[in-house]
């Protein structure tokens, strides 16, 4: 009995394991396809937004073109990578007027009121080539100035292309029609197709 | 921790699996590491980890052993001079220490008697790197470090561990 | 007489010529249907992007081949490495000669037909152990030894099935073998040999190393077998004569068994492509859906499944026609 | 062995390769043939290479070369901070890395001593269970596709790419996650999310029966998993494997069960085992602790709305925390077995030791002794069902 079962039922058995594959192959077969084409179909999900690209700026709620940010380093010094660098507005040479009040005050021995430095930062470049996106510099930021971009169809031709200028790049999202911007990309573009 | 009862270790300290992870640490003499490892092989412990810790007063290296059904966790450790980096190798017991040993090779410099395919693993054939070895200015005392827990059984002259509250005493 | 003999050169050259049209085209279609059918078992849509529907995917794909560099390894024996896939390609050109398309579309009717074919099917084995041998590859001799061991077993168990409709229709002639079978299924020579049926399409897929039975070029394992060091169209040509090799064995196994060009209704040569093409497409879903059977499993089959039923089929068949 | 020396036995012998080659060469019976297997070989999962002694197809011995993929991370460690080391912990395994992300929070938390919050745990939990799932079906598929069959890897993707889709919202990426934070994790789960997940585990779990009918009770890959590369308890001893390994040979050992981290105490599951020792039995752990991590998942789904806390504690660590002195040993099971992180603390901002210890790495060592004397296409199915990670072993 063993030996019948062993030698004829078994690989009858083994046999029919082989249609079941061919009919769950052909079942898909006859199903739906699941992918897009993509340049010509795209999917127009919620589920896109949440993924988080490269760091980007948050502008001010009255003023959309100027950053929250107060240039106080913090990103810069917790990011692993060092792929962001901050620059500090220098403080604005004192005019005529003020540059008196200072010597007069400095003659009298008083305490002297420099012009102190705008707060938000003259530079912000991201070096997107070294980002690892683990999102410590947007968690430590002490003025939620910074977030994550959403642009899943990212893509450059050299590594430059992923140096961003984001002072720039906020300045061209609070004014779509920014011309700076799109002149700098147009260079880009020719750039890219010389080389 | 009836392992060790007659067997010659210089510490036996009892850790705490909830705060280091560890339930035993055994300080050995560098020419016991491989008896201590037949010791557990035959009590049924399967080796987790092999590495070393740079210290001040030499390399230590960590043998980690645990056990499929006790769940006890051994932390061998014995520590070796920086002038002289040679240990036995436990490959003979244990055949997955021969690469934990090759990659502590890579990285720190020690070189394990023994071992059948004593060559860079890691890194490349060539490189006589050993990125993991510290600056001396560097390192650190080991009583610092390590948090072994009580200690059970202390062998004579044995002060590893012991330098702390002897630096407060000062 | 000399009109006699011209008439039919001229005759032979036409079907050369059209064979090879019909090879080339054969493969830029089943190239085609291979990646759709494919694709479309993996829910997504295969080539789609040259020509509608991707139609012109496999032509350009040849041109591309064309195009790239014909690369001789260090090492290599030059003379063999550059014979092996012509000596795989030209051979199977012949094959299609006796091959009986339709009731009056056949190159060349020959009372040994399936003897050609058999006989010159056995020149790919020779290439491929060419092939893997001259490349100087260490992985392209083990495909190469793999080629000719599967070849060898895979040869007998399917030359038995093959004697077995001999048997019963007494000729070797394709045209003649047709012909004695009637239009409906019922009356095909399937019905009176099904095991021989089975045989000789599971030998068929050893015979033209087609998954799961890929094993000479098996790339998990061999990286790409006996033609991992091919460029170029030393690739394309072994990659014409795979799939000619399995329209051939199509060809063969619908005549044989599926009444040729025969069929209800009306016979005709579209008969034979509608069955020529049912088959191959079988070949192509089992190959989208089963794993790689390993080498000695391979041969167990052979030589402990398929030689023993392809005997017994042998033995039945002769009884019952001596009764 | 200087270059010099090397040079001369290339010339004396005309023995070809490099170091490696010829240091496995001098070994070599006569008559064989010494293969390459890899680092460019499509069954060695990346940049693997094997080194094969054969005779004809039978492998004599073999040498895993390692170190192709190698970028110290544990070097790195010793130079970033304590919070920055983080985002190294999702490139040393990607197919499962909030395991990693895991075992190293982990080892930060006990060594200082921080308790995380209670719906913390359980978003660790949802999160990490789900990635296993993902790793899961990448090694099912690419196993898939080591023996011959291709069509599986993408039904495996299918499915993968919902668990994708659920795991961006709370971490933003696809693939190398870096979302645990020391305390807790960096985003909550939403209720989108929840629901997402919820949605998913029953579409999954009548997936399974689909993946069971069209490879698992296929004889040929029946055929191809049966009592190939025998590991039997003793060698999982010696070598140190873990996970799906050791439990595929028979050893009931998973780190959630035996040395029960984080809250995973809590859940209803079993520990799937299977004495056999050979590929197959690996293959059918993994494939029934998919049926188990759905179990898991759907626990702590519906125990996360009870949950107390933030998905972070007050007062985490920052950029600049400073680590207590100590050292912390700290051990996860992640889909390929046992992953710990050693940390050695000195007091400082940076760690003054991390040691990773991964699974595959053990798991692979085991390789040349198991795949003594086995066919190649054998030793494809070994390698392939030791679910090996390449950037785990060499790390």
């Amino acid at each position: 009995m063993e030996t019948i079962r062993r030698n004829i039922l078994q690989p009858i058995k083994d046999l029919w394991s082989l249609f079941v594959g061919l009919k769950v192959t052909g079942k898909f077969f006859a199903m739906k396809q699941v992918t897009v084409h993509y340049p010509r179909q795209v999917i127009e999900d919620e589920n896109l937004k949440s993924y988080a690209g490269h760091i980007e700026l948050v502008g001010k709620p009255k003023s959309p073109s100027i950053p929250k940010c107060i240039s106080c380093q913090m990103c810069a010094t917790s990011c692993p990578s060092g792929c962001i660098k901050v620059t500090r507005q220098k403080a604005p040479k004192p005019t005529p007027e003020q540059q008196k009040a200072m010597d007069e005050a400095k003659a009298k021995g008083e305490k002297v009121k420099k012009p102190t430095a705008p707060k938000n930062p003259a530079g912000f470049m991201l070096d997107y080539s070294l980002c690892s996106l683990c999102g410590t510099c947007v968690e430590v930021c002490p003025v939620k100035s910074l977030r994550f971009s959403n642009d899943i169809y990212l893509v450059g031709r050299s590594r430059d292309d992923f140096k961003f200028d984001l002072l720039e790049r906020l300045r061209s999202q609070a004014e779509p029609g920014c011309p700076v911007s799109e002149k700098k990309q147009q260079a880009r573009m020719t750039d890219g197709n010389h080389g | 921790m009836t392992v060790f009862e007659h067997f010659r270790t210089l510490c036996i300290a009892k850790g705490n699996r909830a705060s280091s992870g560890v339930d035993w640490n055994v300080f050995l003499e560098r020419d016991y590491i491989v008896d201590a490892a037949e010791l557990l092989k035959y009590s049924g412990f399967h080796l987790e980890s092999v590495h070393a810790i740079d210290g001040a007063e030499g390399m230590l290296i960590n043998y980690l052993f645990d056990h499929f059904t006790q769940g006890e966790r051994i932390c061998l450790r014995v520590l070796l001079n920086h002038e002289d980096v040679t240990v036995d190798s436990i490959a003979g017991i244990f055949q997955g220490a021969e690469w934990h040993e090759r990659e502590t090779y890579d990285f720190h410099g020690v070189m394990f008697t023994n071992n059948p395919n004593m060559v860079n693993l890691l890194l490349p054939a060539e490189s006589e790197v050993h990125p993991l070895v510290k600056a001396p200015k560097k390192r650190v005392a080991l009583a610092e470090l390590l948090s072994c827990g009580e200690i059970e059984s202390q062998a004579e002259g044995f002060d590893l561990l012991n330098q702390k509250t002897e630096e407060a005493a000062q | 007489m000399t009109t006699f003999i011209n008439i039919q050169l001229l005759y032979l050259i036409i079907a050369l010529v059209a064979i090879m049209a019909w090879v080339g085209l054969n493969a830029l279609v089943l190239v085609y249907c291979e990646r759709k059918f494919a694709g479309h078992i993996q829910r997504r849509p295969g080539p789609f992007e040259v020509g509608p529907h991707g139609a012109l995917q496999p032509l350009i794909d040849g041109l591309k081949l064309m195009g790239k560099q014909l690369l001789t390894p260090d090492g290599a024996d030059k003379v063999l490495f550059w014979l092996a896939p012509i000596l795989s390609f030209v051979p199977v050109l012949l094959l299609f000669v006796p091959i009986p398309y339709g009731p009056v579309l056949t190159g060349m009717e020959m009372n040994l037909g399936i003897l050609l074919i058999l006989a010159f099917a056995g020149f790919n084995s020779l290439a491929l152990l060419l092939a893997g041998w001259a490349s100087n590859n260490k992985w392209g001799l083990l495909g190469a030894a793999r080629a000719v061991a599967q070849a060898v077993a895979y040869e007998i168990p399917m030359l038995l099935a093959v004697l077995g409709v001999a048997f019963i229709t007494g000729t070797l002639n394709l045209t003649e073998i047709t012909t004695m079978q009637g239009a409906w299924p019922w009356q095909w020579n399937i019905v009176l040999q099904p095991l021989g049926f089975i045989v000789f399409l599971v030998s068929a897929f050893g015979e033209t190393n087609r998954a799961p039975f890929d094993l000479p070029e098996g790339e998990s394992e061999l990286t790409a077998g006996f033609h991992t060091e091919y460029s170029s169209m030393g690739f394309g040509l072994f990659f014409m004569a795979e799939y000619a090799y399995m329209v051939v064995v199509c060809s063969v196994c619908t005549v044989l068994y599926l009444g040729g060009f025969k069929g209800p209704f009306i016979d005709g040569w579209w008969w034979f492509l509608a069955k020529t093409y049912a088959l191959l497409f079988l070949m192509i879903w089992v190959r989208w859906t089963y794993p790689r059977v390993r080498f000695d499993q391979l041969l167990n089959i052979n030589w402990k499944w398929l030689l023993p039923l392809a005997t017994f089929n042998l033995l039945a068949t002769a009884f019952f026609i001596k009764l | 062995m200087s270059s010099e020396t090397v040079f001369q036995t290339r010339a004396e012998d005309s023995i070809g390769g490099d170091f490696y080659a010829q240091h496995f060469q001098e070994g070599c019976e006569e008559n064989t043939l010494v293969l390459n297997m890899g680092p460019q070989h499509p069954s060695t999962h990346g940049v693997l290479r094997v080194i094969l002694e054969v005779d004809g197809e039978y492998i004599l011995r073999a040498e895993p070369v390692l170190g192709y993929l190698h970028r110290m991370h544990e070097k790195m460690g010793e130079v970033k901070s304590w919070y920055q080391f983080i985002p190294n912990m999702g490139r040393v395994d990607y197919g499962h890395p909030l395991a990693w992300n895991w075992a190293y929070v982990g080892a930060v938390e006990k060594l200082a001593g921080i308790e995380v919050p209670e719906r913390a745990e359980f978003i660790r939990v949802i999160t990490c269970e789900l990635n296993r799932l993902a790793s899961h079906l990448l090694w099912w598929g690419a196993y898939l596709l080591d023996l011959g069959a291709f069509t599986p890897i993408l039904y495996a993707f299918d499915d993968r790419e919902a668990i994708l889709d659920i795991l961006q919202r709370p971490t933003g990426s696809r693939l190398t996650y870096s979302s645990f934070r020391i305390g807790g994790v960096q985003t909550d789960l939403d209720e989108k999310t929840v629901q997402m997940i919820r949605d998913f585990i029953p579409i999954f779990r009548e997936r399974l029966p689909m993946y069971k009918a069209l490879v698992t009770d296929n004889i040929i890959l029946r055929k191809r998993v049966e009592g190939i590369g025998e590991m039997s308890p003793d060698v999982i001893d010696r070598y140190g494997c873990s996970g799906p390994v050791a439990r595929g040979s028979g050893i009931e050992y998973d780190v959630r069960r035996n040395e029960p981290y984080s809250i995973y105490d809590r859940f209803d599951f079993e520990v799937p085992t299977e004495d056999t020792c050979c590929a197959a039995g690996r293959y059918l752990v993994r494939m029934e602790e998919m049926a188990q991590t759905l179990r898991i998942l759907e626990q702590a789904v519906d125990g996360l709305d009870k949950a107390e806390g933030g998905c972070i504690m007050e007062k985490a660590p920052k950029p600049n925390w400073k680590a207590p002195a100590g050292e912390a040993w700290f051990a996860v099971e992640s889909g390929r077995g046992k992953v710990g992180v050693h940390v050695v603390s000195d007091g400082s901002k940076t760690p003054y030791r991390i040691k990773l210890r991964s699974p595959s790495y053990s798991n692979l060592s085991s390789f040349a002794e198991v795949a003594e004397g086995v066919l190649i296409a054998d030793a494809v199915s070994i390698l392939g069902s030791l679910d090996l990670i390449i950037p785990e072993v060499d790390r």
